[in-house]
């Protein structure tokens, strides 16, 4: 009884099959893809002669539920888009309706909102140093990035609530104030965090075991960057200064001082050293937004009870952790959005990968998927 | 009773004794790896079974024990249950030769080195035919890198043998040790540094262990060449990889660590306390780095351990020639 | 838009369109001739998307650039018959992904595109496009964008 | 002979970044352990302080005993995921207005307010949406069931049940 039958992708992929060499599935269960991605590659002996990623493992048609439910419905969605930095999922979706319908947000919400945003931020770095380098063999760090990982989700929880996929903004404002218990935490995790940091660098960065795994491996040319759209660290590493923080500002970003980390080797060494800076670049920016902590409410009163926008258009875009975040909304003035599109960084980060992986060795792919940062619910939407 | 079957029972003996060393060997080593990653990771490891989690092997031998035999479909029976026990069946062996102790060595053969190093090659054999016998892409892939990986890492250690007999004058171990004086300043490793070196890194990667575990990287290969095997297949395998351990271990202190001889009344625990240091270390070793490439695994090798073991070799020559 | 001079395109601005730099409205003839003119200047695609109205298939191509930052949208309308248009994954390879999405959600097909093939969804066992709008929730592009046509058509219409 | 001073000065830099790391890690043996071994310490009230669990009623702070749910339904239409079901019995009765008007009062009373746990994504939607702001969330994490409708609450009757209504 033949249960298994060649599935659709495979067979085609099969078709231009030299004959000197072998297709593996680096499947939907394998674990350097973190998540459900499913790579079809063509080896010959250790080297890639091409490859091809078969997406939709995980894919939940989020636009179409965006056009069912009402505007306050979707807001959890997006906590599940990208659980490694879902405020900054939560930020787009709530900043586009704040735009389209035009909800003022209090001093003291856009503190909170950059506040919480940028822990997600270094929560999300830490989640993914430790994968990266577990991905390349060493099992120790990711236990030593989990620690202090922790530390932040414990602070992040006492306010919003969950650890991983947050609902925590709320149109024109947050969910709950933030006491001084949380202020002086997050100091306290600052300040371990200067050193902790030290000990990552000390440890890996200098490893000459890394450094051999990781110096000029996946080289993305500036050409290929524009050419994909790929944006965020992955951009950075190759020598792009282009941060939507700073390229479009939105809530209080302007206000803050902190450098946009670029690297112009394209490797998976510029790209690493990108995210450590950016790791010390959000600590600045959370150390400088609680001292200039304005008083106020932590929520607009007169945000309107009915979500209902005029007809129109908005596009509000976001700098998560691995890239740009857009959501476009149209209304038609009903209760439902007409069309929700989310422009997610890691689905064109990765669509890179089939071009640039033709010749690579299969230790080189793994480490290269690891430096792309990938969240596979982001991709599959 | 002539000297033939007393030499026969002693080897009966010693062969139930050596069996007996392995098991508790492989249950202190399984326990001793996860409780050392435990603590270098800021947890307590096994603490469920047993006091401070001292069982926990047991429970697991039983675990591997129980699980179903399952043989892949399609895959070369035959190739495919040979392997375990082929990986396993070299190990006793090698363990008849070390020189525990005066009187604890079970055949005092003239040429020890020589069935050392022929036995501990029909380990990279099995992984070959259970990565070819498993009818899966991986542990092909797995099975290829174990072999390039063996030959490349065998090359030094027969220079680094070479240079030690060539300094000593005999292939027998019992004559390696007592040439070799109770204090530390007095053994081989003060004499050739270099080869003890040599000798370590390539016993690591001739064990697999990391950093140069390509064989069955976990996160590329998806664990090799025992990707296919569940249950006792892979249980045989974890047991060969942990008694490679202790032989490798024990090969090294008796050729460079002066064996069973110790500053104050030299016997067995001095061997089995440089042999467990050893492997607490290749242990350690195994939480603090990342894995190496595999053309860097084969650059190592051929460009800078065999070109080291020649000039060692060619330096201990010249040395031997001159006093 | 100087960079767009000579062809015949629409730049509209109005407020109830919020969060793009330019509105580009243009015809779907001279979309890959619009598209190269971005590929010279440096801009890179953002995404591919499209819309259904009751009179045509909306698409949209959101382009950015990484040094003069300022979302530029080329907005397109092809009627629904035969939704087809021509490829620009020659031009930007990540439109290969965009466009295989857009394929399977709305049923555009994509005129020579290397291998259109359902990217997201089940490919063999599912029929239909998901984001197609059914009858009663299907609006005409006029209510959602009337600045799209100026007065001039609206008198048409309306006499 | 530069490259080749740089080459061992390199691998030299390499192997003693390999000791560091055996120093970082022999250290981190001697340390104190960081995790809490969970079933035998658990991690403790106030680090569940804010944790978001299944939405409970919140009593009266008068007189502790009764809530101040009106069964109006909001909450259950709110809900993204539509988890929450209420049952509620609907009286009409007549009341004799002061200037002699009959008035049909309508006065709904709760009987049960089901929750499906398995289904809520915990936005909290419905504790904002709540006219008499009367639904707030536990923080007890450690639920278990065997089967899907173990996770359906009704907490109507764990608020009779934990403030005694008589």
């Amino acid at each position: 009884m033949e249960f298994w039958k060649e599935d659709f992708y495979s067979l085609k992929f099969a078709e231009k099959k030299r004959d000197d060499t072998i297709i593996i599935n680096i499947g939907p269960q394998h674990p350097a893809t973190h998540g459900v991605l499913r790579v079809l590659a063509e080896l010959y002996g250790e080297y890639i002669v091409r490859s091809e990623c078969v997406l939709g493992y995980l894919h939940r048609m989020q636009e179409k539920m965006g056009e069912i439910k009402t505007y306050p419905q979707f807001y959890p969605n997006t906590g599940r888009l990208d659980y490694g930095h879902a405020l900054a999922w939560n930020w787009a979706y709530v900043g586009a309706i704040e735009k389209l319908v035009g909800i003022e947000v209090p001093e003291k919400a856009e503190y909170i909102r950059v506040i919480t945003t940028e822990l997600n931020r270094i929560a999300s770095h830490l989640l993914w140093w430790g994968v990266y380098i577990l991905d390349l063999g060493a099992f120790t760090p990711v236990m030593y990035a989990f620690e202090d990982r922790e530390i932040l989700l414990d602070i992040l929880q006492r306010i919003t609530g969950s650890r991983l996929t947050y609902a925590y903004f709320r149109f024109g404002g947050v969910f709950q104030d933030i006491d001084s218990k949380f202020i002086e935490d997050t100091k306290k995790f600052c300040k371990r965090m200067h050193s902790r940091l030290n000990l990552y660098h000390e440890f890996v960065t200098e490893n000459i075991i890394f450094k051999k795994r990781v110096e000029d491996v996946g080289i993305f040319t500036k050409d290929t960057i524009t050419k994909y759209g790929a944006t965020g660290p992955v951009a950075r590493g190759s020598g792009i200064k282009y941060d939507v923080r700073k390229a479009e500002p939105y809530g209080v970003y302007d206000r803050f001082k902190f450098k946009i980390p670029v690297e112009d080797k394209c490797d998976c060494l510029a790209r690493y050293m990108v995210r450590m800076k950016e790791l010390e670049q959000s600590l600045s920016i959370v150390e400088q937004a609680i001292e200039g902590l304005p008083e106020g409410d932590f929520k607009n009163k007169k945000t309107p009870k009915m979500i209902k926008p005029p007809a129109g258009e908005v596009y509000f875009s976001v700098e998560s952790a691995r890239g740009k975040v857009g959501i476009y909304i149209v209304s038609d003035g009903g209760m439902n959005p007409y069309r929700v599109k989310l422009r997610s960084p890691t689905y064109s980060n990765l669509s890179l990968l089939d071009e640039v992986s033709k010749g690579m060795m299969l230790a080189d792919y793994v480490a290269t998927l690891g430096s792309l940062d990938l969240v596979i619910p982001e991709i599959d939407k | 009773m002539s000297g033939v079957e007393w030499t026969f029972i002693k080897i009966v003996i010693g062969m139930l004794l050596i069996l007996g060393f392995i098991a508790f060997n492989a249950i202190l080593l399984g326990y001793g790896e996860r409780k050392i990653s435990g603590f270098i990771q800021g947890r307590l490891g096994p603490y469920a079974v047993g006091p401070h989690g001292s069982l926990q092997m047991m429970v697991d031998m039983v675990k591997l024990m129980t699980k179903q035999i399952i043989t892949p479909k399609k895959a070369d029976g035959f190739l495919f249950w040979t392997a375990p026990i082929l990986s396993f069946m070299s190990v006793p062996v090698l363990f008849m030769v070390i020189p525990f102790s005066p009187s604890f060595t079970v055949i005092n053969s003239g040429l020890g080195i020589v069935i050392i190093l022929a036995f501990s090659g029909l380990n990279v054999l099995a992984l070959c035919i259970g990565g070819l016998g498993s009818n899966n892409k991986w542990s092909l892939l797995g099975a290829a890198r174990a072999v390039s990986q063996f030959i490349a890492f065998e090359v030094p250690i027969l220079l680094v043998v070479l240079s030690i007999t060539l300094m000593t004058g005999t292939l027998s171990l019992s004559e390696i040790i007592s040439k070799q004086g109770g204090f530390p300043w007095q053994w081989n490793i003060v004499l050739q540094p270099i080869a003890f070196v040599i000798m370590f890194v390539a016993s690591l990667a001739e064990m697999n262990r990391v950093p140069f575990d390509l064989p069955e990287g976990e996160s590329e290969l998806t664990a090799g060449y025992s990707t296919e095997y569940g249950g006792m297949g892979f249980g045989l395998f974890v047991l060969a990889e942990y008694t490679h351990i202790v032989v490798a271990s024990s090969v090294i202190t008796t050729l460079f660590l002066g064996g069973w001889k110790g500053p104050v009344f030299s016997g067995i625990w001095w061997f089995l306390l440089k042999m467990y240091i050893l492997c607490f270390i290749i242990l350690w070793i195994r939480w603090a780095f990342p894995r190496v490439r595999f053309d860097q695994l084969l650059n190592l090798s051929w460009k800078y351990l065999i070109p080291a073991g020649i000039f060692n070799l060619l330096a201990t020559a010249l040395l031997v020639k001159l006093f | 838009m100087e960079l767009l001079k000579g062809l015949d395109i629409k730049l509209i601005s109005d407020e109830r369109l919020k969060g793009s730099k330019y509105q580009i409205l243009i015809s779907p003839e001279i979309l890959r001739k619009v598209v190269s003119k971005f590929r010279e200047e440096g801009y890179f695609l953002e995404d591919v998307m499209a819309m259904e109205f009751k009179e045509c298939l909306h698409l949209l191509y959101r382009f950015n650039h990484f040094e003069n930052p300022g979302t530029a949208t080329v907005r397109v309308s092809i009627d629904k018959e035969p939704a087809e248009i021509e490829t620009i994954s020659d031009i930007y390879s990540g439109a290969l992904w965009h466009e295989r999405e857009v394929f399977e959600f709305f049923g555009i097909t994509f005129k020579n595109h290397p291998d259109l093939k359902p990217l997201l969804l089940p490919a063999e066992d599912f029929e239909g496009h998901p984001l197609r709008k059914t009858e009663k929730d299907m609006k005409s592009i006029k209510d959602v964008f009337p600045m799209f046509f100026d007065e001039t058509d609206q008198e048409e219409e309306q006499s | 002979m530069a490259t080749i001073t740089k080459e061992i000065k390199e691998i030299l830099k390499g192997i003693k970044s390999l000791f560091v790391g055996m120093k970082i890690t022999g250290k981190y043996m001697i340390k104190p352990k960081v995790t809490v071994n969970y079933p035998w310490k658990t991690v403790g009230k106030e680090a569940l302080e804010g944790f978001r669990m299944v939405i409970q009623l919140v009593p009266v702070p008068a007189n502790g005993k009764s809530h101040k749910c009106i069964a109006c339904g909001m909450c259950a239409r709110s809900c993204p995921s539509n988890c929450i079901k209420l049952d509620v019995k609907q009286t009409v009765e007549e009341i004799e207005l002061p200037d002699g008007k009959k008035k049909k009062k309508v006065n709904k009373n709760l009987e049960g307010f089901y929750v499906d746990f398995s289904l809520c994504s915990v936005c909290g939607l419905c504790v904002e949406v709540c006219p008499t702001k009367t639904l707030t969330f536990s923080n007890y994490p450690y639920i278990v069931g065997t089967t899907r409708n173990d996770f359906v609450y009704n907490i109507l009757e764990d608020f009779n049940k934990r403030y005694g209504k008589e």
